[in-house]
């Protein structure tokens, strides 16, 4: 068992109170299974993915465990942190075409960086990487802004795992490229995880399609919360949350068509304000068949094998 | 890297150029007769002065003479070397005043900006690290770069001058010595630059350091700094990159300092008596020797451009991104 | 002067940083939905009223403010209380602070205070006129260039350079040095002449980065004219972005007239802070003794000119979330 | 309606404009009345850079584009072209001055359009658009930009449009910053438009949505067309290898690309299908109709300039 998260809330410090952007959530992550983890601008997704490496100024780890291997994550301690990060939690952040010291070569940069953590590197090893993703040696005598943004960004997945992390968390890493550039980088993050880098992975994302090709298992969070869990294929195939279902029909799959009378439609409504949310299921004023129970919270169960959803009528 | 340092070297020509057009143009919009006026408002007695200002002036602007004629003439005598004759110091060449002045100043600005750059930079650096020393350092830093330069050589000269009686307050060195090379003589000269450097020094300090805790807590909020937070390096390397980022732009800042740093220097000499070029040119004012006043603008417009000369190419030496991209690699 | 100004979010000058928005093709990449914080979905009260909300919790701000408007009352109403002008006789010579005279006389039995008061007023003004015009220059030269990029901004660019190349203090010397007669207005033109070019340069970076923002374009598409556009979308989104601008050329003013004041280059009529400084200085008021004469005139332009930039400060720190304390 | 005639952009780069960099490069197609054509292509391929031209944004280097037979650089006043053509960008935030309130973008409409019209009358044909992009009008009138989601915003900006009397409307990536739950509403909302008559160049990089909603579709690639034609012809049968990888790289939920054999590189240079020899290719290069309204240019003989990220990445993974 890789990771255990047990009812983890973080909050968002703001002026007008806490926003619960991540309101008990439970899930595990096994050995070697990358896991994709999708929802919209809201859903508390990337606080998610932070709060497992590094929580920013503003957001307070309020109540909730996490386990890596048997060992807690002192999340809400950052400079208990220090320890855990890097040899065991590691990220590669949505921001990589920024995430290198502009004024160091790359090679000093991550000899100053491994040397700073105590470790010694191989150099060997590290062109081995570089290898595995396509980059020459030569990037390691060069500034980053003599990279190009996909350069960049290879360059500090090659980073990030340098240390064979326990879990890599890989954060929006897709979205802001070209279709043919986000397979690339999915299957370099594949390849990470097989070559046996990393050894389980959480990749952030609003695409589900696009995790779907490369995630084991696929967790879909709303307002704050888990809505539903399953491996890939049955999540994208038999969805038993409604917000699931939505989402996924709303999806316009290649070689699917307008038709004036049976187009795609979105979700109507917007999800709930998380300063300060209602009680019960949160996709209830959205959903078309909420009835009276789910103004009382549903509890995340499993119901197959692998299969959690978090609604009332899931088992209908 | 041609093309970026001709750049410079086009706009600091044309600045030039345009300080001694500058130069020439402002005796010209006086009202009336301006030679006539310029030496009644000198109020010399010796008829000789009178004359050799006279003969100058209009020498120099030769109203008969097309008005293009007369700006050439102006250039022609400037690139002689040939920046007239002091009416203070009658019959002084102003270049002879000028050389003999700039020692003094050199010797007081040039300690005065690199120290305080060097000190304002890791004071403010350092007082960025921790709140409470942030919150003490930073309104003691806002008092210094809002001080007058003259007041607090005016204070440094009561306090430590006047009441303690530690260092003199006038002049380069003790009236009672003759220059020269002897312990003594030296001993003096440092007793005597101490104050008019330290008020310089503190004044310029306070910027610096002002300057360098802003920019280094807009480095750490960077995405560079997040990443290698998440790596969890320690807050000594994090610091340390910061740092070098964020010398970058005090390195700039500096060029854009120069001319309030000597200005500084000038009224900082005035009120030490410091025979530098800030005396002078009070003297000039004074005694309305614009022979002089103009000689000595000029040389500090020059002075000025090639410090800013020298700064950019010690920002290319430093700035690896400014090679990487004059370097044709893209 | 302005070893403060705003420098810190502008990136140092990178020497090929010509690029026009014209050489910028494309966006560089699509993004997708953006990783803004999942707490930005929380709807906030208005942008003014959050500012004013962190303005009145700024300690900086707040202290500052408090400075410049005691000051600035001191300036416009103390003078009301003297039936004496500045530089008359009207005292003992050379007493120190006492009962009837605050700051005691100087060698001729003026009153200080009344200097003093009436200094503040001159000083003030030099500030604002100063300061103010500099500011205009600056706004019309950061915008016109930054707006309008191309071969304008190069010309712009060049002007700028030389201006700011140009030690100013020296320039106001030799300029100040041929009038026979000064007044405050003149010394304040002269300084808003020679002390625009930072600011230009800063205004000119904002605009830039403004300029590509899709609302500009969306102007353009709602039929709105060049200078419409600059005053009406640009300006007012960076008008705190002006006011601190205005706040450090204001300050800057203030010290640049000061040193000239005390060369000896001041307005021939009246008195000023700089002014009382160099009548202290010229009669030996140190050697003297007589600090009430010198310490009170340069401890008024501190005390403003610090203020100013303490509260320039706060302001950063209320319109730039990322300064701000939770 | 809108006719594109062999348009390209040269852009000066460096500090005096010493080289130039060509961004589009001799491209033509047609936008008609109420036909929605999609131009695809990914970052750098020149797609936005001709909707800024459309919109008299940026100016063109070389050809024309005419709007009903009259060159719309002729219009003299730029102010009666916005009349008729009008655009949606891809970041709704940006779109909206952050310090003012939402429904500005309708005030600077009537300001400049409409001065003579009642403030009530005005409000209410602010309404009727809000409704007929889906909108509340309670809920986004008077609030801020950053009170409202992207796809409200989203739909304010056609409303606003649409509140002209707009022939041809400009969606440049209108969708991708927007929620998986709210894109396709957007999308829908274009044909909506198409229905009323209107043109709409839909400028996007994601093939899906682009043969969800588009009539006709035109492949761009380095500035150059590639591939163009019916929707269905270019999607359904697509001629040109790059086309053909630009599809098999959009994620799918009913395919995984490890079950998928290898595609072809979109680089791959092989005999051209459409010219006899290499030589005629060079002497003949362009677009070749391969059955009717599908276009391609041959893979042989467009010239490709060094490809930047996107392919090199693909290669050295392969």
């Amino acid at each position: 068992m890789s990771l255990t998260v047990t009812d983890l809330r973080v909050y968002y410090r703001t002026l007008r109170g806490d926003v619960k952007a991540l309101d008990g959530v439970t899930f595990t992550v096994a050995d070697g299974e990358i896991m994709g983890l999708a929802g919209e601008s809201g859903s508390g997704k990337s606080t998610l993915g932070k709060s497992l490496i590094r929580l920013d100024g503003r957001m307070r780890h309020v109540g909730g465990t996490v386990e890596l291997d048997g060992d807690e994550l002192p999340i809400g301690d950052d400079a208990r942190m220090d320890a855990f990060r890097f040899h065991r939690v590691s990220v590669i952040p949505q921001y990589s075409m920024s995430a290198l010291n502009p004024t160091r070569k790359i090679g000093k940069m991550v000899a100053e960086l491994m040397a700073s953590r105590g470790v010694r590197l191989e150099p060997a090893e590290l062109e081995r990487r570089l290898d595995l993703v396509g980059l020459s040696r030569e990037v390691l005598d060069r500034y980053p802004m003599e990279l190009s943004g996909g350069m960049k960004q290879r360059v500090v997945m090659v980073i990030s795992t340098l240390l064979n992390p326990s879990l890599l968390i890989a954060d929006e890493v897709t979205s802001a490229l070209d279709v043919s550039s986000q397979k690339a980088v999915a299957g370099t993050l594949l390849q990470l995880r097989d070559a046996g880098l990393v050894t389980s992975m959480i990749v952030v994302t609003h695409d589900i399609s696009l995790v779907y090709q490369i995630a084991d298992t696929i967790m879909v969070m709303y307002a704050g919360r888990l809505a539903e869990k399953a491996p890939a294929g049955v999540l994208v195939t038999e969805p038993r949350h409604p917000y699931t279902k939505m989402l996924i029909s709303a999806l316009p799959e290649v070689g699917v068509r307008y038709e004036e009378d049976s187009r795609l439609s979105g979700i109507p409504g917007s999800p709930p304000p998380l300063l300060d949310p209602p009680g019960g299921c949160r996709f209830r004023d959205r959903c078309p068949i909420a009835f009276d129970r789910c103004a009382e919270q549903p509890p995340f169960v499993e119901i197959g094998p692998g299969h959690s959803v978090a609604c009332w009528k899931a088992g209908e | 890297m041609r093309r970026y340092f001709g750049r410079k070297l086009l706009i600091y020509g044309l600045t030039f150029f345009v300080a001694v057009t500058i130069n020439w143009l402002i005796p010209r919009f006086m009202p009336g007769d301006p030679v006539q006026s310029l030496i009644a408002r000198a109020n010399i007695a010796q008829p000789e002065v009178v004359e050799a200002m006279r003969v100058r002036y209009e020498g120099l602007f030769g109203f008969d003479m097309p008005i293009w004629q007369q700006y050439f003439n102006f250039w022609g005598a400037l690139l002689d070397g040939d920046l007239g004759v002091s009416i203070w110091l009658f019959p002084t060449p102003v270049a002879d005043v000028i050389t003999r002045a700039v020692p003094y100043t050199l010797g007081l600005l040039i300690p005065a900006i690199l120290l305080s750059w060097v000190a304002g930079n890791r004071f403010g650096a350092f007082a960025a690290r921790r709140k409470w020393l942030d919150n003490t350092a930073l309104p003691i830093g806002y008092v210094l770069t809002a001080t007058p330069y003259m007041w607090l050589a005016i204070l440094l000269a009561w306090a430590l001058g006047i009441i303690a009686g530690i260092f003199p307050v006038a002049g380069a060195y003790s009236y009672a010595m003759q220059p020269g090379w002897s312990w003594e003589f030296i001993g003096s000269l440092l007793q005597h630059w101490f104050l008019p450097f330290a008020s310089l020094f503190l004044v310029a300090f306070g910027g610096w350091a002002i300057g360098m805790r802003n920019m280094i807590i807009y480095e750490l909020e960077a995405d560079y700094v997040n990443y290698l937070r998440a790596l969890g390096a320690p807050g000594r390397l994090i610091r340390r990159y910061a740092f070098r980022n964020a010398i970058l732009p005090q390195i700039t800042g500096l060029a854009l300092q120069l001319g309030v740093l000597v200005a500084g220097a000038l009224v900082t000499e005035i009120v030490f008596s410091y025979p530098g070029l800030g005396n002078l040119i009070l003297q000039a004012i004074q005694n309305q020797d614009f022979f002089l006043l103009q000689g000595t603008f000029l040389f500090i417009v020059m002075g000025v451009l090639i410090a800013n000369f020298v700064i950019d190419i010690v920002y290319v030496l430093v700035d690896p991104r400014t090679r990487a991209g004059m370097g044709g690699a893209s | 002067m302005t070893a403060d100004a705003p420098k810190a979010p502008e990136a140092p000058e990178p020497p090929e940083a010509t690029a026009t928005p014209e050489t910028t093709p494309e966006p560089a990449a699509t993004p997708g939905t953006p990783g803004a914080p999942d707490a930005a979905a929380v709807a906030a009260s208005t942008p003014v009223r959050e500012a004013l909300h962190f303005a009145l919790r700024n300690g900086k701000l707040i202290a500052g403010l408090i400075v410049v408007v005691v000051l600035l009352i001191a300036a416009v109403f103390g003078p009301m209380a003297f039936d004496h002008g500045p530089n008359e006789y009207v005292g003992p010579p050379a007493a120190s602070p006492s009962g009837d005279y605050w700051m005691g006389t100087t060698m001729f039995g003026q009153d200080v205070f009344a200097q003093f008061l009436y200094g503040l007023r001159a000083t003030f003004l030099v500030g604002v006129l100063g300061g103010g015009l500099a500011a205009i220059i600056g706004m019309v030269v950061g915008f016109v260039a930054g707006y309008r990029g191309g071969w304008v901004d190069e010309i712009l660019n060049m002007l700028t350079n030389i201006v700011l190349v140009l030690p100013a203090l020296v320039v106001l010397m030799i300029a100040n040095a041929y009038l026979g007669v000064r007044s405050v207005g003149l010394q304040a033109l002269f300084i808003g002449l020679t002390s625009w070019p930072w600011a230009a340069r800063a205004i000119r970076a904002q605009t830039f980065s403004l300029r590509a923002r899709d609302f500009v374009d969306l102007a353009r598409l709602s039929g709105m004219r060049t200078p419409k556009i600059i005053f009406r979308e640009i300006a007012p989104n960076m008008s705190s972005y002006l006011f601190m601008t205005f706040i450090l050329l204001f300050g800057g003013a203030i010290l640049v007239g000061a040193s000239l004041d005390f060369i000896g280059l001041g307005p021939t009529e009246g008195v000023s802070l700089g002014l009382m400084l160099n009548n202290a200085a010229r009669w030996s008021a140190l050697q003297l003794g007589l600090w009430w004469w010198f310490i009170p005139p340069g401890a008024g332009i501190t005390a403003i000119v610090g203020a100013l930039y303490v509260m320039n400060v706060g302001l950063d720190e209320v319109f730039n979330p990322k300064l701000r304390e939770m | 309606m809108l006719k594109l005639d062999n348009v390209s952009k040269v852009y000066r780069v460096g500090a005096f404009g010493g080289r130039t960099m060509t961004a589009v490069s001799d491209v033509s197609f047609e936008v008609n009345a109420g036909e929605v054509v999609s131009l695809i292509g990914e970052s750098g391929s020149g797609k936005s850079t001709i909707g800024r031209m459309i919109l008299r944004l940026t100016p063109v280097s070389r050809g024309a584009i005419t709007l009903n037979d009259t060159d719309i650089s002729a219009v003299s006043s730029t102010k009666d072209y916005y009349r008729h053509v009008q655009g949606v960008f891809q970041d709704p935030f940006s779109c909206f001055n952050p310090i003012f309130k939402a429904d500005r973008v309708f005030a600077m409409i009537k300001e400049a359009y409409f001065p003579q019209v009642s403030a009530a009358d005005w409000r209410g044909r602010v309404e009727s658009a809000l409704k007929s992009v889906r909108l509340d009008p309670g809920q986004v009138l008077g609030r801020y930009p950053h009170q409202l989601s992207g796809g409200q915003l989203q739909r304010m900006l056609i409303a606003r449009a649409v509140l002209l009397d707009i022939r041809l409307l400009v969606a440049d990536e209108i969708i991708s910053m927007l929620d998986a739950s709210t894109r396709i509403d957007v999308l829908n909302l274009l044909a909506d438009l198409r229905a009323r008559g209107l043109g709409i160049l839909f400028v996007t990089h994601d093939l899906s949505l682009g043969n969800y909603v588009s009539d006709r579709t035109v492949v761009l690639r380095n500035g150059k067309i590639v591939e163009m034609g019916r929707t269905e012809l270019v999607f359904g049968d697509p001629r040109h290898p790059y086309t053909r990888s630009l599809l098999a790289s959009v994620p799918r939920l009913d395919v995984k690309w490890i079950d998928e054999p290898e595609t072809e590189d979109g680089d791959a240079a092989g005999p051209c299908p459409y010219h006899d020899s290499p030589e005629e290719s060079r002497t003949r290069p362009g677009l070749a109709e391969v059955e009717e309204d599908h276009f391609v240019a041959c893979s042989g003989c467009a010239d490709h300039p060094p490809q930047a990220e996107p392919r090199t990445l693909a290669k050295e993974n392969a």
